[in-house]
């Protein structure tokens, strides 16, 4: 498709808020094909924000966005999707009186008729566990399931950029631990991957690069090995803890 | 939502001071602030002994839909939940009048008197279960409520007291021009306590229960007695227009005293049109369509309410604040707690 | 309203008692032309207003004995709306009913907002009623009617009031409408002797022959009885001039309360000033008609029947 | 024993009742479900309908069955355009607004009505004779009437199991981001759904002036019911409005036949009040609110 080093998605100095309240002062990131970029930082940075004004439901007041060289600032959420954007929100509450095979329909929207049965079957490779359970509503699934489910429904149209808003939130952690493996495979399927995550460390070891964010604006950048490496970053956003060794992170 | 709050909207006021009111000469300005008021008040005063009778009906029916406007206003314009049973409060001003004249040959002033207190005991009995049901649930109980007491009041079990569907007729001893007093008065009360309301600790929290009642609840407002308080004022005046529109009409059946499209729709239009949660909203919203309602009703029955139905429909759409924050965005009336 | 010296009442039960109040206030000599309830009359002691028009409890009053007479019903169903008219109407029929020994089957009042009349209708077929009378405004007699087709009741008379004489009733309902017994205080084809006024006598067969030419159409009651009340007010007010060479406001409102005659509209007459009930209508009369063959039959009382009646109901 | 069939025979006769206040409660309940938005004005849509089917009769004596094809389109175009005009500004609103505009819709849509068919009292006669079923004398018009309705509820349902934008209204109305995010168009969908449950009024509408009577007024009564029906059965849940509606119209008829018709009103007023203060959410729907 593109080649590996291309820029997929340009933030350009965006600022939003939420009616006089402005959150983001000035943001800018970018993503290259087949990164995994990970955006960290307190409570209250504007990180969701950040995520939520890309995916047009919130307007930026000014700033622009670009993906794949094509302006999409202020764009509806659904019509990003017709371009390969596929966005997971955060705290997987999904729909929950309609059945995983019904979730996978509605994450097909976009696809044409034909393509949807190769669609299905290559997520229901992807996640087993779903594909025992296709009847089943996701109502009354557990909270690592329905992260699944989200996943899985986001995936169906093999997008080319996926956006995840604080994928391990409220799991537990042998939740969080599968969760993350599946990012990484994704990516590895040749998805890009942009997310926002509350456990900062636990995103840098899965991600190759990353942003800290503060109070609405840019603080730190770089690979995600030196931000775990850097001591400012460790004291201020990863609770000062020693031994995250940057062994186990992705290389850029 | 008002997306301007009073304090920031006074401070914009103070950085751009080209309001068009303002141009004017301050002597003059101070002179009008006074003078109008009064000259007002002096005209009203002396109009039964100047006008003809139809005049000062009709006058006295602009007193009438001033003081619901304003009522309407008092708990729905400021705490944002739509009452939409209103003429279940004015039905039951109405009636205590009615019974203690009709069927217990009270003076009137007693009548009306307890028309105000049983409405608003009523309207705080009420309160306490129905202000638990937030937003659209509140409105549709409102709407039930009105109903229902429409069927109470016709049923057998009230006939002694109503008069069943048959309706409870009497003689309410008033004179036009005492009826057009004593309106009056409700309507300045109305309006009085609108103000009062407005520029207190009070009014401000029932506008911060409007905005985002959780917030005003985090903030340590005890929202539900707020809203209860509210509501039992707004009961309070609602009984006492109810109970001398009683005097007024003579004769009441519940198939035509409990009619939401009407006795509910004119307040709300007029109290939203003026701006609801402003002083002088309603007041200008009664007097507008008061007069236009009666320039049209004549000729064109139906369409009178079409035109309430639309403007009710302009006004959300396009001014939403109401008559008098628009004109005081657009800088043509200052920003004063007066209005 | 301050300088008028006498009015012609609005339309309809609830507006009349809403103004009566302003019209002895004011003191304005008052013809109510079209108002059934007996509010604004009842132990009220009016001064100023007259009833022009005849009272509810008439309405049907005249179908009982029809029932009684010709049907030979056994029982009556009272099934009526619960507001000021047909409350009127209901108590007509109740007090008519136990004077003539009638045996009530069941007297029921039911809400305005009811838009399903087949429980109640079921239950008077339940209680074993031939005769089914009352009802309300014009959905309830469509409804009402329905409703006892609709279970295949048979009665041996069904009379209901005000939609049963509606010219629509016959359209909507077609053949389930023929034989179905209604109230009507005036038709066209009514005999009076009317007015004399200024040595030209103006009987009901004038004012319908010259109301044709003007309008081409047949007028309907309330003309007639806006005409008949204003024959009536000519009256007191020739009267008036007559014996003060003025309109006096007390000289026209002594004879409307106390001239006994006839205008095109019928029979006039009420209760005299001062006494309790003073102004109410006491002397007009009410036909019962029945729909027969699409026309409009009037079947009681005897002396002024256009058709024989026809028993049992549905045809 | 006589009892008991009486009281057979009067659940049956408030059950085909109950159809017509099914359907109208199902339209409002999609519509609250999808955009939060209470559709006072849905009592006139039925008005609309009835008239629909009223005119259809008296000019080319279309029977009402026939005239849904007429009224149930007419509807969902007149239910999109008006979403499309007014209700998709206050989506998302307080709710003061949204209560506000159908308030208002609806008073321009009653009294537009009176001005345009006159308050005349409108009906016609069709199938109006007692069939026997199960032993009791049942009006044809109302078994028809019974099993149309039962027809298109399931049609509704079968619409948003299985069709592609059937589901989409389902997702929307579940979560309105992710429906965005699923790449579905949530404006459309909400016309869609504005004008399904227009059409689902108008054809509970086409039955009003042979089941009732018709009259531009005629919308305030059965509003009010089907604010007691979606309310039992919980604002936003389809489920629930079709089955509160057959349960209200069964009770309406029961208590009609054994008290009186005030208690029956009384009854559908009183259960608006106390299922909202014990439990807002709706008897059989989920407690969300």
């Amino acid at each position: 498709m593109t080649q590996a080093n291309h820029v997929l998605l340009r933030v350009g100095t965006i600022v939003a808020g939420y009616g006089l309240k402005e959150v983001l002062h000035g943001v800018s990131l970018h993503l290259r094909s087949r990164e995994i970029v990970a955006v960290i930082g307190p409570n209250g940075a504007g990180k969701s924000t950040v995520l939520k004004t890309v995916m047009g439901y919130l307007k930026p007041r000014s700033g622009e966005i670009l993906f794949d060289n094509r302006d999409i600032t202020g764009r509806e959420p659904h019509e990003l999707v017709w371009l390969g954007i596929s966005f997971v929100s955060q705290g997987r509450v999904i729909f929950p009186d309609m059945t995983v095979q019904e979730h996978l329909d509605m994450g097909a929207w976009t696809l044409p008729a034909r393509k949807r049965a190769e669609a299905y079957e290559k997520v229901y490779n992807l996640f087993p566990r779903l594909a025992e359970r296709k009847g089943q509503k996701a109502g009354t699934m557990s909270g690592g399931e329905r992260q699944m489910l989200s996943l899985a429904r986001a995936l169906v149209i093999e997008p080319r950029l996926l956006i995840l808003d604080e994928p391990s939130l409220g799991l537990s952690p042998k939740f969080v631990d599968q969760v993350f493996e599946k990012i990484v495979e994704i990516n590895q399927l040749g998805v890009s991957v942009l997310m926002v995550e509350q456990n900062a460390a636990r995103a840098l070891q899965s991600s190759h690069r990353g942003y800290v964010l503060e109070l609405g604006e840019n603080r730190f950048e770089g690979p995600s090995h030196a931000l775990l490496a850097d001591e400012q970053v460790r004291r201020l956003y990863l609770g000062g803890r020693r031994g995250l060794a940057p062994e186990g992170c992705l290389s850029p | 939502m008002r997306e301007d709050s009073p304090s920031s909207a006074d401070r914009a006021a103070e950085a751009r001071p080209e309001i068009v009111w303002e141009r004017v000469d301050r002597r003059v300005r101070r002179a009008l602030v006074w003078s109008l008021p009064l000259i007002l008040l002096f005209a009203l005063a002396i109009l039964p002994y100047m006008a003809s009778a139809y005049t000062v009906t009709l006058t006295f029916l602009v007193f009438f839909w001033v003081a619901t406007a304003q009522s309407w206003n008092l708990f729905s314009g400021y705490t944002g939940y739509v009452n939409f049973g209103y003429v279940g409060l004015i039905g039951v001003g109405a009636y205590t009048t009615a019974i203690l004249i009709g069927k217990f040959g009270a003076h009137w002033l007693l009548a009306v008197g307890a028309a105000g207190a049983v409405t608003a005991a009523f309207g705080f009995l009420i309160g306490i279960p129905f202000l638990r049901a937030h937003g659209i649930y509140f409105a549709i109980a409102m709407l039930g409520l009105a109903e229902g007491l429409r069927v109470l009041f016709s049923m057998d079990l009230m006939a002694p007291l109503t008069g069943g569907g048959a309706g409870i007729g009497f003689i309410s001893g008033m004179s036009l021009a005492a009826k057009y007093y004593a309106m009056g008065l409700v309507a300045l009360l109305s309006t009085a306590v609108v103000f009062l309301v407005a520029n207190s600790r009070f009014g401000l929290q029932l506008l911060t229960i409007r905005e985002d009642e959780l917030a005003a609840q985090v903030m340590g407002i005890n929202t539900t007695s707020k809203k209860l308080m509210a509501f039992t004022l707004c009961a309070f005046l609602t009984g006492l227009a109810g109970g001398l529109y009683a005097a007024y009409v003579n004769y009441l059946v519940p198939a035509t005293m409990f009619v939401t499209a009407y006795y509910t729709l004119i307040p709300i239009v007029m109290a939203t049109f003026g701006g609801l949660g402003t002083t002088m909203g309603p007041v200008v919203g009664a007097v507008l369509f008061t007069i236009i309602s009666e320039a049209i009703w004549a000729r064109f029955v139906f369409l009178h309410l079409v035109i309430f139905g639309a403007v009710l429909i302009i006004i959300i759409l396009f001014m939403p604040q109401g008559i008098i924050p628009w004109l005081q965005d657009r800088r043509i009336l200052p920003r004063t707690r007066w209005l | 309203m301050d300088r008028v010296d006498f009015l012609f009442s609005p339309y309809g039960s609830e507006l009349t008692a809403a103004v009566a109040s302003v019209i002895e206030e004011l003191g304005v000599p008052t013809a109510a032309s079209i108002v059934a309830t007996l509010a604004p009359w009842k132990g009220k002691n009016a001064k100023w207003m007259t009833q022009f028009s005849s009272t509810a409890p008439l309405y049907l009053m005249g179908s009982v004995d029809l029932a009684i007479e010709r049907a030979e019903a056994k029982n009556i169903a009272i099934l009526y709306e619960d507001t000021p008219f047909p409350i009127g109407v209901a108590d007509g029929l109740r007090a008519r009913a136990k004077e003539r020994g009638l045996k009530i089957a069941m007297d029921e009042k039911y809400d305005k907002a009811l838009t399903d009349w087949s429980p109640l209708v079921s239950k008077a077929r339940s209680l074993g009623a031939e005769f089914l009378a009352g009802g309300g405004y014009y959905p309830a007699a469509v409804g009402i009617t329905r409703a006892a087709a609709g279970i295949g009741y048979r009665l041996k008379l069904l009379a209901l009031v005000v939609g049963a004489a509606d010219p629509k009733f016959v359209k909507d309902l077609g053949i389930l409408a023929e034989g179905v017994a209604g109230s009507d205080i005036w038709l066209p084809s009514v005999k009076t002797r009317g007015f004399v006024v200024e040595g030209a006598t103006i009987a009901n067969e004038d004012f319908v022959r010259s109301y044709k030419e003007e309008f081409k159409r047949d007028p309907e009651y309330w003309s007639a009885a806006g005409y008949g009340a204003g024959q009536l007010l000519a009256q007191a007010v020739n009267d008036s001039l007559k014996r003060a060479r003025k309109v006096d406001r007390n000289l026209t409102r002594d004879f409307l309360f106390n001239f006994s005659g006839e205008t095109i509209y019928g029979d006039y007459g009420v209760v005299k000033l001062g006494q309790p009930d003073a102004g109410m209508q006491v002397r007009k009369q009410h036909f019962v008609i029945q729909w027969q063959k699409g026309k409009k039959e009037v079947v009681w009382p005897r002396e002024l029947a256009s058709a024989e009646p026809w028993i049992g109901w549905p045809r | 024993m006589a009892d008991l069939l009486t009281f057979i025979e009067f659940s049956l006769r408030g059950l085909m009742v109950g159809a017509v206040y099914a359907l109208m409660a199902m339209g409002l309940s999609l519509i609250f479900g999808v955009m939060r938005v209470v559709n006072v004005a849905h009592g006139e849509f039925l008005m609309l309908g009835g008239y629909v089917s009223f005119f259809a009769w008296s000019s080319v004596q279309l029977n009402p069955i026939a005239s849904l094809f007429v009224a149930m389109p007419l509807l969902f175009f007149l239910g999109m355009t008006i979403q499309r005009l007014f209700i998709e500004r206050v989506v998302g609103k307080p709710e003061l607004s949204s209560l506000m505009l159908c308030f208002g819709l609806s008073i321009i849509l009653l009294q537009g009505a009176q001005l345009l068919f006159t308050p005349d009292p409108r009906g016609f006669t069709w199938l109006l004779y007692p069939v026997r079923l199960l032993g009791w004398n049942f009006p044809m018009y109302m078994l028809m009437i019974f099993a149309t309705s039962m027809a298109i509820a399931f049609a509704l349902f079968l619409f948003l199991k299985a069709t592609r934008w059937g589901k989409a209204i389902r997702a929307v109305s579940q979560n309105y981001e992710v429906a965005q995010a699923c790449g579905i168009d949530a404006r459309k969908v909400r016309m869609l759904s504005f004008g399904c449950g227009a059409a689902m009024a108008g054809a509970a509408g086409a039955f009003v002036p042979v089941q009732f009577s018709l009259s531009p007024g005629v919308g305030h009564e059965f509003i009010l019911k089907s604010f007691a029906v979606v309310v039992v059965g919980g604002l936003g849940s389809l489920w629930g409005a079709f089955l509160a509606g057959l349960l209200l119209g069964i009770v309406e008829s029961l208590i009609t036949f054994y008290f009186s018709s005030h208690l029956a009103q009384l009854t559908f007023y009183a259960t608006i009040i106390a299922v909202l203060l014990v439990r807002p959410g709706g008897l059989f729907g989920s407690a969300e609110a």
